[in-house]
């Protein structure tokens, strides 16, 4: 597998180390009211989509990037690749 | 038709003529009292013990592709009860109870073979973990011994002891363990299920859950719809994708995990070995193939197929352990889709819609669980009760915060 | 009280050096790092070496660096491993984040012809040669750890790794190189 | 001897090789399969099943009987295809899979009771009783299957592993394969070509025909010297790509030195691991066979592979042969062969009018038998006048071709029938960037091939944005195969349809018979096509018998899709990378030959190697020098390295906020100068990870991990950076490795340390319990100082950079001499700990919560942090195992890490289970075994008296409940 990184090209998804579903970058507030359902659901229910599939992938042996990568769980198609920073900061995993 | 050595010697006189299918291929009625969707082992089991064990009747199992070709038609054909977690391990001595008299029981040879697995330990912390987990089990009524350095030598000597980075300090041996034909297995249950009157219907896909009211009431399928009673879902690997249908959030992902064989050789291999420092775990098939695997790939996949950084990984890890298998060759490699839940272990239990129920999250052990699986998944859909060993497997164990999480690596999927 | 002796990360008081065939593997023992870090908004600053863009590895005067993330550099100080690099690059580039790394790492350079040198690096990273031409550096996979490869000039290539890893990364090099000499 | 004249083989230089013992003859150019076949050896092996005798089938690498152990000792290579071996001087082979002489085999017994043996007879028998499956049945069934046997020795090979990237990667050195190479080459595209033959050319080398009115291997010499000659092109001989995997990402392996007498020093194998921006797979087509009865005679073999022996290899199987051929192509054998002097008994075709092409007989009808238990003598040929037997040695059969189309399908992709050519094509939606050309692509005519592989080229690098042009290509016969299906001979008696495992057409009827149809159901339940050969020369065959026995189209019966790899791959070139004593990095630490000269006995810390105990002489156990080790601390002082703690240092205006989100306890309010304990949690609450914060600066924090956890906790940190709070400021960056960090630890820890540090101010005062500060020491060496402890006593962990970790230990042994300096390693660390009460990896593994340690305080109420809420959910609540002290009553019984613990008078069973032992030692300072456990309700349980029950052990210990401290419960001692 290759993984299009957004500052480096294509590159060995061996130097990555995988996570799961961009919706981690979504983390509850854990003040709010309601936060331990909203937890629950956050740290363990997933769509687990057959086709798209938002995810987190950590640039381990590389320049140390989080990556939301766009990929095809049924073909492993790599649609794109973005830092996961920029992602949150421009709201967040949709 | 009962299958005996004389009646193979019969029909062997008389030119095979007598062999009868080992199972039927019904067309599907337009409604059922029970639908088990999927024809893998689960599946399959589970409708052999509603029927044989709790005499229930109208059943029948959907199956999209054929029989058996769930991950009960891939995977490395170990069973085992070593688990140390008290919500895990007298299910799974369960299991392997159903094991030892499987064969007998549906009159079928699926080489349940217990030549033993041995876990094998490298440092103080990894043996002190293990004698915990060993006791466990003989707690459990399971067997357990902890074998030291010499120990394991006189049991495999053709490990590496002398040169290897992670020496070899001992290892668990649960003596009862072993191998079984992984598609006997299937066709095991399939025929005993058949013989009980179970529909099996092969190619035939659950395309739509029909709920009213908060109540399954059937099933959508490539073969038209069909009524139902109760639905129980063995589809492990394409769990999400099903329970969707109803509407439901899973925590569970779907990963890829490749298997291996190599050329049929002569014995060489004793029972099952697994590496404690490296990712890597063997048997040998009666057929003479070194059976091998390790890790998962790691990333979400349902695209049955992995990639060579993790046959490298593992095979480096074969060869890191016993040195001597290098000039055997790499047969085969094969990867499927597994369900891997949020703790690394399953769920047998209801849903909250009324008459579904799930059996899904088997990680990469879902063989060594068919038997106990199918008969607690048959329990459940029987009596509505989950059968006693399998009270820890529910759905809200994650929410409330009782998880069984074996290897204590957390909600992360991949690292189980 | 004598000053207390240093020893390079290969274990011997003198760094090793070792040809085989065409390849020259030497542990450079003297080289100084310190890594930079941009504070949000700060400016890039002046430190005496054009800090390059991803994937890139420039020299300056007595100065090299090399990106190692975004908004974040090695900085190389040839020669001057004994000398406080970062406490001289804090007072460079004020107002950045700035951590002293010369001890953090054990760095190889490796030099053999073009052809040679692209032969080894083929049994050691999995990075496309045409992307790694002279003045180009990135971190990589190697041997279940990472590395930063440099490609400081045609024929010349540094590996720079984990201190405390140094003795696997070179007998990896060596055995590398020693894979190569043997005629095929 | 039945060489021929002409070939590609070097009459001039003779090589020696054995088989069986026995002594040969062959020439360079030579396979082993091709030279004993000039030798005129028939009988090479056995089959899998029922030991019958079998010969050289085919040409390639799908060969199904010619298997033979190679070389032997350590080298021994067992089921190696003697058509893939190519001869070279010394050579040994050994037939396998058979007891007693290869002429004689005695487990060829099981061929008399095949009818016993039909196709899945062991699902139905061998079940009574229970207990002799695995003491007589499995074993005798082991014993008689496998193949060839292992040495049981290490390889004492080496192997190598290499990356290349290329623009287009081209499969197969055939016609289409060399046409594609040399486009793609002079369009400046990096090519690489890989074929699995030693020599370049494909069938081209198997044919007579010509090129340009030339024999073929003209221009493939021509092309190949033209591409060898180009910078962009690497030519891979020996190499059989055997996976295509993602985003192209092929597998291949070199057989580097295999061909050679002695690979001694040399690399054998080379595993590459290529990246190709597109690739051309022009890997031909593997004939099939027609099954009739014994159709398993050794002579009888592919009519194309007869072709290939006659004309690269000057080797004919017998002097006398017959073909049996549905297709043209038969006859071009019978024509080459015929032009070679062989004699022609007849050409069997059962196509209506089809007539002799050349000086040889045709007979329209069908082969319906075949003599010759260890060698072919004669067919039984079935024409419209009657049966008959024909006399001849060998018998070519040709039933049409199936083109190689594996690695299209290793994406799953399912290949497509062609009714018009009666075969299967490659999938449409196989790897991306993987075009199809030559036979692969129902392109099998020469011309067609060489035009295919050039337009395949110019497409695939059309989509890399290279304009490519089709070269001019040499004319070529482009002649048709006219084939007529036909896919067995019908009769009695067993005609094989995969041969190395003994799957008869009788096989598949039976399978049909029991409802075993679904092509899968059909392979598991008969073994079809899971031998060495894959079924290369089965798979289609068994179908179209299917299809015939269902009366449902090929199609419809089912395809079935290609894995990895191509053909078998050996396993020390797959694991030949970091095995033995490199299977891991090794990571020492500063001290370590220090600690090796001070007599330290290294332990494996996940990656890193640590001191576990420094033996002194006259100490003749482990735990002798243990007890020495703490007592020495408790006592004077001791040193330990501990740099293997994961460090991170934490930069930013933002910094402490940030570790305020990340430990469950509070961190903001960390004074600069000041060090707090601090508690990580998993997000699902569970305790995870502890440390140290130290605050260096306003803006400017030491975090410490422990070892196990230092890469994962750094990649945790960075995700909460750049995932969960990129607004905040602040930056990380790992120093594990740079600072050499050691602990001084005991009563005259600060005493010692007085006396190398720089001016510094170590009294209580000025430098309290849990102070940190940057420093000089030994004369200007930049240090770190922190006042933490571990092990309860008076302690400091010293940081100095890493070079000079070792003269520190060396200073401070030399310092400390008159203080009782003494180093400790691991064990001793784990006892001090134990006794303090300090968690570690044992008890926290991932399974326990901050409540379960006793450190529930310490999760923060007020603030938002990784794990806060979810460690407050009613299942971890209500856990009510905590952490204690247990004290055998007994004090000379043992304390076991692993044992389970019980009320007294209790069951020992799993329901009455209280909980486990997690670490245990023996305490010097107590005088007794000591452990740590999680004991239900344990807070409220002091003093009480449980049992610790080892089974797996036999031991069951009365231990005493008592506070999780055994020393110094009051921490006066740290304080101090």
């Amino acid at each position: 597998m290759l993984i299009p990184h957004p500052l480096l090209g294509l590159r060995d998804a061996q130097e990555f180390t995988y996570l799961g579903d961009a919706a981690l970058l979504n983390r509850p507030d854990g003040m709010a009211e309601g936060a331990e359902a909203a937890f629950a659901e956050y740290v363990y229910l997933r769509d687990n989509p057959a086709g798209l599939h938002r995810e987190l992938w950590f640039h381990e042996q590389g320049d140390r990037s989080w990556l939301v990568v766009t990929r095809d769980t049924t073909t492993h198609q790599i649609l794109g690749a973005e830092l996961a920073r920029d992602v949150k900061l421009k709201g967040g995993a949709a | 038709m009962h299958f005996s050595g004389l009646r193979v010697i019969r029909e062997a006189l008389t030119g095979h003529k007598g062999w009868k299918p080992l199972w039927r291929n019904p067309e599907p009625q337009p409604a059922y009292d029970y639908i088990i969707v999927g024809g893998g082992g689960h599946g399959l089991a589970t409708a052999y013990y509603l029927a044989k064990a709790f005499g229930r009747a109208r059943i029948a199992v959907l199956e999209k592709s054929w029989l058996g070709s769930g991950n009960v038609g891939r995977n490395t054909t170990i069973i085992r009860s070593n688990y140390l977690l008290p919500g895990n391990e007298p299910f799974y001595e369960f299991s392997m109870k159903l094991w030892e008299g499987l064969e007998q029981e549906f009159n079928f040879n699926a080489m349940v073979s217990q030549r033993g697995i041995l876990n094998l330990c490298h440092t103080d912390a990894q043996r002190d973990a293990y004698r915990r987990r060993g006791n466990a089990m003989l707690l459990a009524g399971a067997d357990a011994e902890l074998l030291d350095r010499e120990g394991v030598r006189a049991m495999a000597p053709f490990l590496n002891f002398d040169n290897a980075r992670f020496p070899i300090k001992g290892g668990l041996l649960q003596r009862r363990a072993g191998t079984a034909r992984h598609d006997g297995v299937a066709w095991g249950y399939a025929r005993g299920a058949d013989m009980q009157g179970v529909d099996l219907i092969q190619n035939c896909e659950v395309t739509g859950l029909r709920i009213k009211a908060g109540r399954v009431c059937g099933v959508e399928t490539t073969r038209g719809p069909i009524a139902a009673g109760k639905v129980g879902v063995a589809v492990a690997g394409a769990s999400s994708r099903v329970m969707a249908m109803a509407g439901m959030r899973l925590p569970i992902e779907s990963h890829v995990l490749q298997a291996f064989v190599t050329e049929g050789l002569k014995p060489t291999i004793p029972g099952v070995i697994t590496f404690g420092a490296g990712h890597f775990y063997v048997s040998q098939s009666d057929k003479g193939g070194l059976v091998f695997g390790g890790d998962i790939d790691g990333y979400n996949s349902y695209a049955q197929r992995g990639n060579l950084p993790v046959i490298e990984d593992v095979t480096e890890g074969g060869m890191a352990l016993m040195p001597m298998i290098g000039r055997a060759r790499l047969l085969r490699v094969w990867g499927g889709a597994i369900d891997m839940s949020m703790d690394g272990s399953p769920i047998i239990d209801r849903t909250p819609v009324e008459g579904l129920y799930l059996n899904a999250g088997w990680c990469y052990g879902g063989f060594k669980a068919t038997p106990a699986s199918g008969y607690a998944f048959a329990h459940l859909l029987a009596t509505g009760r989950p059968h006693e060993t399998a009270a820890a497997y529910r759905l809200d164990r994650f929410a409330r915060g009782h998880v069984i999480d074996e290897k204590g690596v957390g909600a992360q999927p991949n690292l189980h | 009280m004598t000053d207390p002796r240093p020893i390079c990360a290969l274990g011997a008081a003198a760094p090793q050096t070792c040809r085989i065939g065409a390849v020259t593997l030497t542990e450079n023992a003297d080289l100084g790092l310190a890594s930079l870090a941009l504070r949000r908004g700060a400016a890039v600053p002046q430190i005496g070496v054009a800090l390059p863009g991803p994937g890139g590895w420039a020299e300056g005067s007595g100065i090299a660096a090399f990106w190692t993330g975004p908004e974040q550099w090695m900085v190389e100080f040839p020669g001057r491993a004994a000398a406080d690099v970062a406490g001289e690059l804090i007072a460079a580039a004020p107002g950045c984040s700035i951590t002293e790394q010369t001890d953090g790492f054990v760095a190889f350079e490796i030099t053999a012809s073009e052809p040679q040198l692209l032969a080894l690096l083929s049994r050691l990273v999995n990075i496309d040669p045409a992307r790694l031409g002279p003045g180009t550096a990135t971190r990589t996979g190697f041997h279940h750890m990472s590395v930063f490869v440099i490609r400081r000039a045609a024929d010349r290539l540094a590996l720079i790794g984990m201190r405390s890893a140094a003795g696997t990364i070179w007998h990896a090099l060596v055995e590398a190189a020693q894979r190569q000499e043997v005629p095929a | 001897m039945t060489r021929l004249a002409g070939g590609l083989i070097d009459r001039a230089r003779n090589l020696n090789f054995t088989f069986d013992g026995r002594t040969y003859a062959g020439h360079p150019g030579d396979t082993l399969a091709s030279a004993l076949m000039a030798n005129g050896v028939r009988l090479v092996g056995r089959s899998f099943k029922y030991h019958r005798p079998r010969g050289v089938f085919s040409a390639g690498s799908e060969e199904p009987n010619a298997l033979v152990e190679l070389r032997s000792g350590a080298r021994k290579e067992p089921n190696t295809r003697a058509t893939m071996a190519e001869l070279y001087d010394g050579l040994e082979a050994a037939s396998q899979n058979h007891v007693g002489p290869l002429g004689f085999d005695l487990l060829a017994v099981n061929d008399l009771f095949s009818p016993f043996f039909a196709a899945g007879f062991y699902y139905k028998t061998f079940m009574w009783p229970r207990a002799f499956w695995e003491k007589l049945y499995e074993p005798a069934i082991r014993r008689a299957a496998g193949l060839g046997s292992l040495s049981m020795q290490p390889d004492p090979d080496t192997y190598d592993k290499r990356f290349l990237h290329c623009d287009l990667l081209v499969i197969g050195g055939g016609a289409a394969g060399l046409s594609a190479a040399l486009t793609a080459a002079r369009a400046g595209a990096r090519v690489i070509l890989a074929d699995e033959d030693f020599c370049l050319g494909g069938r081209l080398l198997a044919e007579s025909h010509l090129l340009d009115d030339a024999p073929a291997t003209e221009w493939v010499a021509r092309v190949q010297a033209e591409l060898a000659a180009l910078p962009n092109v690497r030519i891979l001989p020996r190499t059989t790509v055997f996976g295509a995997f993602d985003h192209g990402v092929y597998g291949a392996v070199e057989r580097v030195a295999d061909h050679l007498p002695q690979p001694g020093a040399q690399v054998r194998q080379t595993l590459w691991r290529i990246t190709a921006r597109g690739a051309v797979l022009a890997a031909g087509a593997i004939e099939r066979h027609i099954p009739f009865q014994n159709n398993d005679r050794p002579g009888i073999m592919l009519a194309g592979a007869m072709r290939a022996y006659a004309n690269r290899w000057a080797a004919s199987p017998a002097r006398r042969v017959a073909i049996f051929t549905n297709n043209d192509d038969g006859h071009r054998t019978a024509l080459d062969l015929a032009a070679k002097g062989v004699e022609i008994a007849a050409v069997i075709d059962p196509r209506e009018g089809v007539r002799t092409q050349g000086d040889y007989p045709v007979i329209a009808g069908l082969v319906e038998n075949a003599k010759g238990r260890l060698g072919l003598t004669a067919i039984k040929v079935a024409a419209r006048g009657g049966s008959q037997w024909i006399d001849c040695d060998a018998l070519g059969v040709s039933g049409g071709w199936n083109p190689n189309v594996h690695l299209s399908s290793h994406h799953r992709g399912r290949p497509v029938w062609d009714a018009a050519l009666q075969a299967f094509l490659p999938a449409k939606d196989g790897p991306p960037g993987l075009v199809c050309a030559g036979a692969v692509a129902g392109q099998g005519g020469t011309a067609a091939a060489l035009r295919s592989g050039a337009d395949a080229a110019v497409v695939a690098l059309a989509d890399l944005g290279i304009t490519a042009h089709a070269p001019d290509l040499p004319r070529a016969e482009d002649a048709a195969q006219n084939l007529h299906p036909l896919w067995h001979v019908p009769g009695k008696g067993r005609a094989w349809v995969d041969f190395q495992n003994d799957v008869t057409v009788k096989d598949i009827t039976l399978a049909h018979q029991e409802n075993m149809r679904p092509v899968e159901h059909l392979k598991r339940w008969t073994t079809l096509g899971m031998a060495t050969d894959q079924g290369k020369t089965a798979n289609v065959t068994a179908l179209a018998v299917m299809s015939e026995l269902t009366g449902k189209p090929i199609p419809e019966t089912g395809t079935t899709i290609f894995r990895p790899p191509y053909s078998g791959v050996s396993l020390s070139v797959l694991g030949g990378g970091d095995t033995g004593p490199h299977f891991r990095p090794r990571r020492l630490t500063p001290t370590h030959e220090w600690a090796r000269a001070q007599g330290a006995v290294f332990v494996e810390a996940g990656p890193w190697m640590r001191a576990q105990y420094f033996p002194r002489p006259g100490e003749t156990t482990w735990r002798e020098t243990v007890d020495r080790e703490v007592l020495a601390t408790r006592k004077g002082v001791g040193i330990c390295d501990v740099t293997t703690l994961g460090k991170v240092d934490v930069q930013g205006p933002d910094a402490g906020e940030f570790l305020d989100r990340i430990y469950a306890n509070a961190m903001k309010s960390l004074r600069v100068g000041m060090v707090r304990y601090g508690l990580m949690l998993r997000e699902d609450g569970t305790a995870w990870d502890d440390g140290t914060c130290a605050r260096l600066g306003d803006a400017h924090y030491v975090v410490t991990t422990t070892t196990a956890n230092a890469g994962p906790v750094y990649r945790h940190m960075e995700f909460c950076r750049q995932c969960l709070w990129p607004e905040l400021d602040v930056q990380l960056i790992s120093t594990t490795d740079a600072w050499a960090q050691i602990a001084v630890a005991g009563p005259n820890a600060r005493r010692l340390l007085e006396r190398i540090v720089d001016g510094f101010d170590l009294s209580n005062g000025a430098f309290p319990f849990m102070a940190c500060a940057e420093l000089t020491v030994c004369g200007g060496l930049r240090a770190r100082l922190f006042r933490i402890s571990f092990s309860g006593e008076l302690a400091y962990e010293i940081a100095v950079p890493a070079r000079y970790g070792q003269a520190l230990a060396e200073r401070l042994m030399e310092q400390g001499a008159d203080l009782g300096a003494t180093p400790y390693g691991t064990e001793a660390l784990g006892v001090m700990r134990i006794e303090k009460g300090h968690a570690a990896g044992n008890e926290l593994n991932g399974q326990t919560t901050a409540q379960m340690l006793g450190l529930g305080r310490m999760v923060s109420t007020r603030k938002d942090a990784i794990g806060a809420v979810m460690s407050r959910r009613e299942g971890l609540a209500a856990e009510r195992r905590v952490l204690v002290g247990l004290q055998p009553v007994d004090a000379a019984d043992p304390v076991v890490a692993g044992a389970h613990l019980f009320a007294e008078g209790a069951p020992q069973d799993t329901s009455s289970d209280q909980g486990w032992i997690s670490s245990a030692c023996f305490s010097p300072h107590v005088g007794s075994a000591i452990g740590l456990g999680f004991l239900m309700d344990g807070a409220a349980r002091m003093g009480e008296v449980v049992v610790g029950a080892n089974p797996l052990q036999g031991q069951t210990v009365r231990l005493r409940v008592v506070p999780a401290h055994f020393i110094d419960p009051e921490g006066e001692r740290l304080r101090d």
